[in-house]
């Protein structure tokens, strides 16, 4: 299995629409999210994240800049090239609403051919591993707003990327489920070693589940600090009581908390 | 060009009513078959929307009705020819009767020279440039009117022509057997006078084909006269005594109860036994409609008719006939 | 926020709505035939206190048993398969086309431009004025009929597809190209089941003109159908004929539409 | 969940594409005014080459010069505007009460249940079979074309008006109930709203069923109007003017749809 | 200004759909939201709080069960009755897509026939009370989900309703924004005195805001417990630090701990 890289080289974005002045969304972001390793974007509301991550996935085009992706062949050395499967949990869900569950999260394979046997199989074990075992049959209709997420979440899991990018995926959960989902997460992305990108609300999340944490400016989003998050794995979720995970947290409010006042200043 | 009678194909445009009368029986009785002429026969419910097919060559030979459209088409260059009778107002068979709402009737519009009563009145026609205009037109200038006397209106075909009648909305159209004595049936209208009454011999339609077709397919042209001079024979007779064999041909192709075509049957449309357009008629309409400014230039009666083809038809049947 | 003392005030009138507002859900199913009854029912009574005669508008019970004799004696029911036939053939011509067109139109922006002036240029013509051409090209047998009545409901299919692709969320072609859908696949998967129930009403609508079309060229051309029928009986001011044969043709409409709202019903029952 | 083998390898063809997938905005607008002048050179050499006749289909160059002189000696200019009033009379008559049934069957079930029966019969009625019965109520006027046409572009815009409001998200119209709206408030303020891309896409077949419908009881009654000159230079084979009153037609249907189109993408500039 | 009371008396709702088996959403809820008082429903994802809310709201009707609103009259009598207005701000925004910021939150006084003039200032005054200023005339279409949540915010905010129903209203805002909104709210319900229903997945934001918790079991949803929340009020974020309200956080954690377990063995 490769390990991919993912770096972003001077990204600017600019939103045009046809009757308003176009809104510069992010501006001149440099990033690396290094391989095998989660990384936290954190920003204000309206910071251009949910944009940056669509520019990341090669969905939209952006205005100035490249993405690249390496990774290291069977002889070690790096190498330039894109991976083979990413896949995307959105904060708007995104589940085509005349799919039931099982054939939301079988989606995926479907597009890839695999089989209908086992990517029903698939698809069933990891409606499981999100909790909602008993709702292969039901629409996203029929679903509160959490089940629905844990939907979209089994949906990119069942795909085994590469490269996972989540938009606040667990948004619509309620604490609990939350944090049980989280660990879930850390687990496995302790043991399967998958290159992933979060953006968060939650700088607990952040801390808790990343090793390095991008916080971004107020619109137009830029980098405005990066921070390792060097807590040993495997992680539970009592590593919040750890002395460090404070200190950590406290740091990224701080400049969080600059950013966002500026944002409402002006 | 093989033997006379070599094996030919040919389509046919045809009107589905009894005026059709002698091809229906033509081809009920296998007649063309005997003259080893395949006949593929399309239906329409205008004989004008048939022109086009004909001049482009999807059919050989179709029923031509006169009117405007026609003689503008030849006027305009269009090389065909009609070259049998296909069906005239014989004096006393006219298949058009003049129907006139009851007011008009009991006012005395009893005969054609009740038209004098018309003024101001509202005539039903279906289409302009149709020999309904013309009759219409002849019998008010013979009553002393002109045209414009009249307030004529369009679009009344022969399904609203009855209803518009019996709701005085129209004081008069012209309606065809049999629908005419159904109309009078049911009293939604009264027959005044018939066609033959203002244009006695009349000349309604002809069997037409390209130019080309009767020169080339001389053969074919001839053989297909020859069939329609014995069916208009067995038509006419029939006419007369009301065979039922040919009745219940006729009932059959039109799709029409036998009794209502036993009804019609004194004034089935009118043929000539020897198969020639009435010249006169024909040139009478042709001038009407050039002078209405229907008809892009007058035309010589050679451009279209062609009585070759008929003549020989007579002549070989005369000498020997192959249907008896 | 300053409090509005207008507004802020208990109205009255709103408090008991308030708390019941889902309508109740009375037994529906029956209003339609009952209204239909109630209409039959008024204009028989009508047409027999006013004596209008049959001619004008024949009573429902004249048509009724003009029907009867149509199907006993009529032999109607071959002319209704030689219709039935020539409605599909055009219906299902248009609706392969239209929706695979309308896909790609709504999709491609060039194919869009390209073909969206001559359905605009095309789409106004009086279809029955291209009879004399078709005619020509098709003859006037069943193939005429059926493109003919393809001609006339391509455009509600096509317009109404491209609707439907145009309404398609954003999010969902995103999500499907995340997870590796090729262009085709986003148009087979995403793309036009997100255009079905708009799709299906362009449909409800063509079935509609295809019973108009290939009546209207029957009227023109026909020796079977019941258009032709129609004719036939027009020809022998049979009006009580001509209105069990209207009769006929509302029943098969409303037959056929009753079949398509199930069918849109069963493929749509993620709704709501 | 396991590693799937086949799927998770890197596939090189894909890479490139997933880095550039926006489409590259093409100046498209030209691409349908070119493909219509290639269409009509197409067919003007065409025909010179084949040497068709102009009875049979007239050259494009033909219909042009005949389309002259219908507008400097011909007095066309008159038809048109006495067909055009006629077009949009039928046009907003229909519009305007099959948008307001529309939203009313669309929002009460007991309305619905009434009216769809009705609606579904009388739609696959051919309307030019109730000519006779419509000129006897309204004359040969132009009321009784306003009539003809609204009859047949109403349905349409109801069927349309009734997929838009059912597609309605619930949610607005619990969060417009939460807020105070009536139902009224709700039907004009969310409801028809909501409707209004499919109401639309109604509009747009409704106003070409109205040319449609105008022209050919134009073609049927009428003294003056395009649909008269239409029938006029038909019955007497004048191909040329036929084709160029066609074209007239076409113009004016693309006219008055690219028209409609500015008119519904300026009320959805919302949209994306 | 009066103050209502609402009584929820044994309330079940079962959602019904034509091809699946019905859902019993919640079951024999009883529970009182005190006037004046903010009160906080958690419980675990999918359990039927939107439901409730709903019902509550009389938006639709529950399949048993009855809704009481009571308030003190002028001569100090307790008396049943509706109350004026009522406003909900949705887990799902439910905002016009076709009106702009400005004409989104002005809505509801539009409804209510408020004249051009006044509705425009007021939307204007609760556009700038949750940051958006600037972005009047945008689109929801336009906006980031935290931007959409909060113009859901002002649209129910601008109505001054004698009860307020919160349905995840902080769910999409980044942790500083969010901070800054609950303490924005803390104050309006303090000042304005208000009765507030509050849905939330944060077990902080609830002992935060409220002054009454109601914890939900799993679907179908009961009342597990409820808790009362003796903290002193004006309250600052600040309040976070006092160990009763790690007490009371732990309390409440504890019992949603054991639903959430529960909901997912099934
Ligand atoms: N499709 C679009 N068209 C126009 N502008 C957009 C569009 N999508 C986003 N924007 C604008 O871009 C900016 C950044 O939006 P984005 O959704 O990336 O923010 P975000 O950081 O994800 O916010 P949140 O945390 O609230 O989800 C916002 O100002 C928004 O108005
Ligand atoms: N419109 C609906 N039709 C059918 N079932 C529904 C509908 N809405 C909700 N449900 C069902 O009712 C149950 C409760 O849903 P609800 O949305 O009230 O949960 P919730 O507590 O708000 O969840 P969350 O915290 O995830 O938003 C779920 O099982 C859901 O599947
Ligand atoms: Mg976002
Ligand atoms: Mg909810």
């Amino acid at each position: 299995m490769q390990l991919y890289e993912v770096l972003a080289d001077q990204i600017s974005h600019q939103w045009t629409s046809k009757n308003r002045p176009p809104t510069l969304a992010i501006d001149n972001v440099s990033c690396a999210f290094p391989a095998g390793k989660v990384t936290a974007i954190v920003g204000p509301s309206g910071c251009g994240k949910s944009t940056l991550l669509l520019i990341l996935r090669g969905l939209i085009e952006s205005t100035q800049g490249a993405i690249r992706f390496r990774y290291t062949n069977g002889s070690g050395a790096i190498v330039d090239g894109a991976p083979a499967r990413m896949a995307t949990v959105w904060q708007s869900f995104n589940l085509l609403p005349w799919r039931t569950v099982l054939d939301n999260v079988a989606f995926g394979l479907e597009l890839a051919s695999v089989s209908k046997e086992e990517r029903y199989a698939k698809a069933h074990e990891a409606i499981k591993a999100v909790e909602l075992g008993g709702f292969e049959g039901h629409f996203p209709s029929q679903l509160s707003g959490g089940m629905r997420q844990r939907v979209g979440l089994a949906r990119g899991l069942v795909m085994s990327p590469d490269i996972l990018l989540l938009d606040e995926p667990f948004g619509a959960l309620d604490a609990q489920t939350r944090v049980y989902m989280q660990e879930q997460l850390a687990g496995l992305v302790e043991t399967a070693g998958k290159t992933v990108i979060l953006v968060t609300h939650s700088i607990e999340e952040a801390v808790f589940l990343s090793d390095h944490v991008i916080v971004m400016t107020a619109r137009p989003g830029r980098v405005a600090a990066t921070r390792d998050i060097p807590l040993p794995r495997p992680r539970a979720i009592e590593v919040q009581n750890d002395p460090r995970f404070s200190a950590l947290f406290t740091e990224i409010y701080d400049v969080l908390r600059d950013e966002v006042v500026k944002s409402m200043m002006g | 060009q093989g033997a006379f009678d070599a094996p030919a194909k040919l389509k046919v445009g045809i009107v589905p009513y009894i005026s059709s009368g002698p091809f229906m029986v033509a081809q009920a009785k296998g007649y063309f078959k005997k003259l080893n002429l395949e006949v593929e026969s399309e239906i329409f419910q205008d004989g004008g929307l048939a022109i086009p097919s004909l001049v482009g060559g999807a059919l050989d030979v179709i029923v031509s009705t006169c009117n405007a459209g026609l003689f503008n088409t030849i006027a305009k260059g269009a090389q065909f020819r009609l070259f049998t009778d296909r069906g005239r107002e014989s004096v006393g068979m006219g298949s058009q009767a003049m129907m006139v709402n009851k007011e008009l009737y009991e006012q005395g519009f009893t005969d054609v020279s009740g038209y004098k009563l018309m003024k101001g009145k509202k005539i039903g026609i279906s289409v302009r440039g149709s020999i309904s205009q013309l009759l219409h037109t002849k019998a008010l200038q013979r009553a002393g009117l002109t045209p414009e006397d009249c307030e004529w209106q369009w679009g009344v075909d022969t399904k609203s022509a009855p209803t518009l009648l019996a709701a005085n909305q129209i004081g008069l159209a012209n309606i065809p057997i049999p629908l005419s004595h159904a109309v009078e049936a049911k009293g939604a209208g009264k027959i005044a006078t018939w066609s033959d009454d203002i244009m006695p011999d009349v000349q309604l339609a002809g069997w037409a084909a390209k130019e080309t077709f009767l020169t080339e397919q001389r053969s074919v042209a001839v053989r297909y006269a020859m069939v329609h001079l014995q069916s208009v024979r067995d038509f006419v007779d029939a006419a007369t005594n009301g065979n039922p064999e040919i009745v219940k041909i006729i009932a059959e192709a039109t799709r029409l109860p036998a009794e209502v075509i036993e009804t019609a049957r004194p004034r089935w449309t009118g043929y000539a036994l020897d198969g020639l357009p009435n010249e006169a008629s024909v040139m009478e309409q042709a001038k009407f409609w050039t002078d209405a400014g229907m008809v892009t230039r007058m035309l010589d009666a050679s451009e279209i008719i062609n009585t070759d083809i008929v003549k020989e038809a007579a002549q070989r049947l005369s000498d020997a006939n192959p249907f008896i | 926020m300053s409090t509005n003392e207008t507004t802020a005030q208990p109205v009255g009138g709103i408090a008991p709505a308030m708390i019941r507002r889902t309508p109740k859900r009375d037994y529906v199913p029956f209003y339609g035939p009952i209204a239909m009854i109630v209409f039959l029912v008024v204009w028989e009574v009508g047409l027999r206190i006013a004596e209008i005669p049959e001619l004008y508008l024949p009573r429902p019970t004249v048509i009724a048993q003009n029907l009867y004799l149509l199907f006993t004696e009529g032999g109607i029911l071959q002319d209704l398969g030689v219709t039935l036939y020539r409605i599909f053939g055009g219906f299902f011509l248009a609706a392969f086309v239209g929706i695979v067109l309308g896909i790609l139109m709504g999709t491609s922006r060039k194919l869009y431009a390209i073909c969206d002036i001559f359905i605009a240029v095309l789409y106004p013509i009086p279809k029955i004025s291209l009879v004399p051409l078709l005619i020509i090209w098709f003859g006037s047998g069943d193939l005429f009929q059926i493109v003919l009545a393809a001609l006339g409901c391509f455009f509600p299919v096509v317009i109404n597809t491209i609707l439907g692709v145009r309404q398609c969320d954003q999010g969902l072609i995103l999500a499907a190209r995340d997870l590796g859908a090729s262009e085709r696949q986003i148009k087979w998967k995403v793309v036009f089941p997100a255009a079905v129930p708009s799709i299906f009403s362009g449909l409800k609508l063509a079935l509609g003109i295809a019973i108009i079309m290939v009546v209207a060229a029957e009227m023109l051309t026909a020796k079977y159908g019941l258009g032709a029928r129609l004719q036939l009986s027009g020809q022998i001011l049979e009006t009580g004929q001509v209105f069990a044969i209207l009769l006929l043709l509302a029943v098969l409409g409303g037959l056929l539409t009753k079949g398509q709202e199930r069918i849109d019903r069963m493929i749509g029952r993620w709704r709501t």
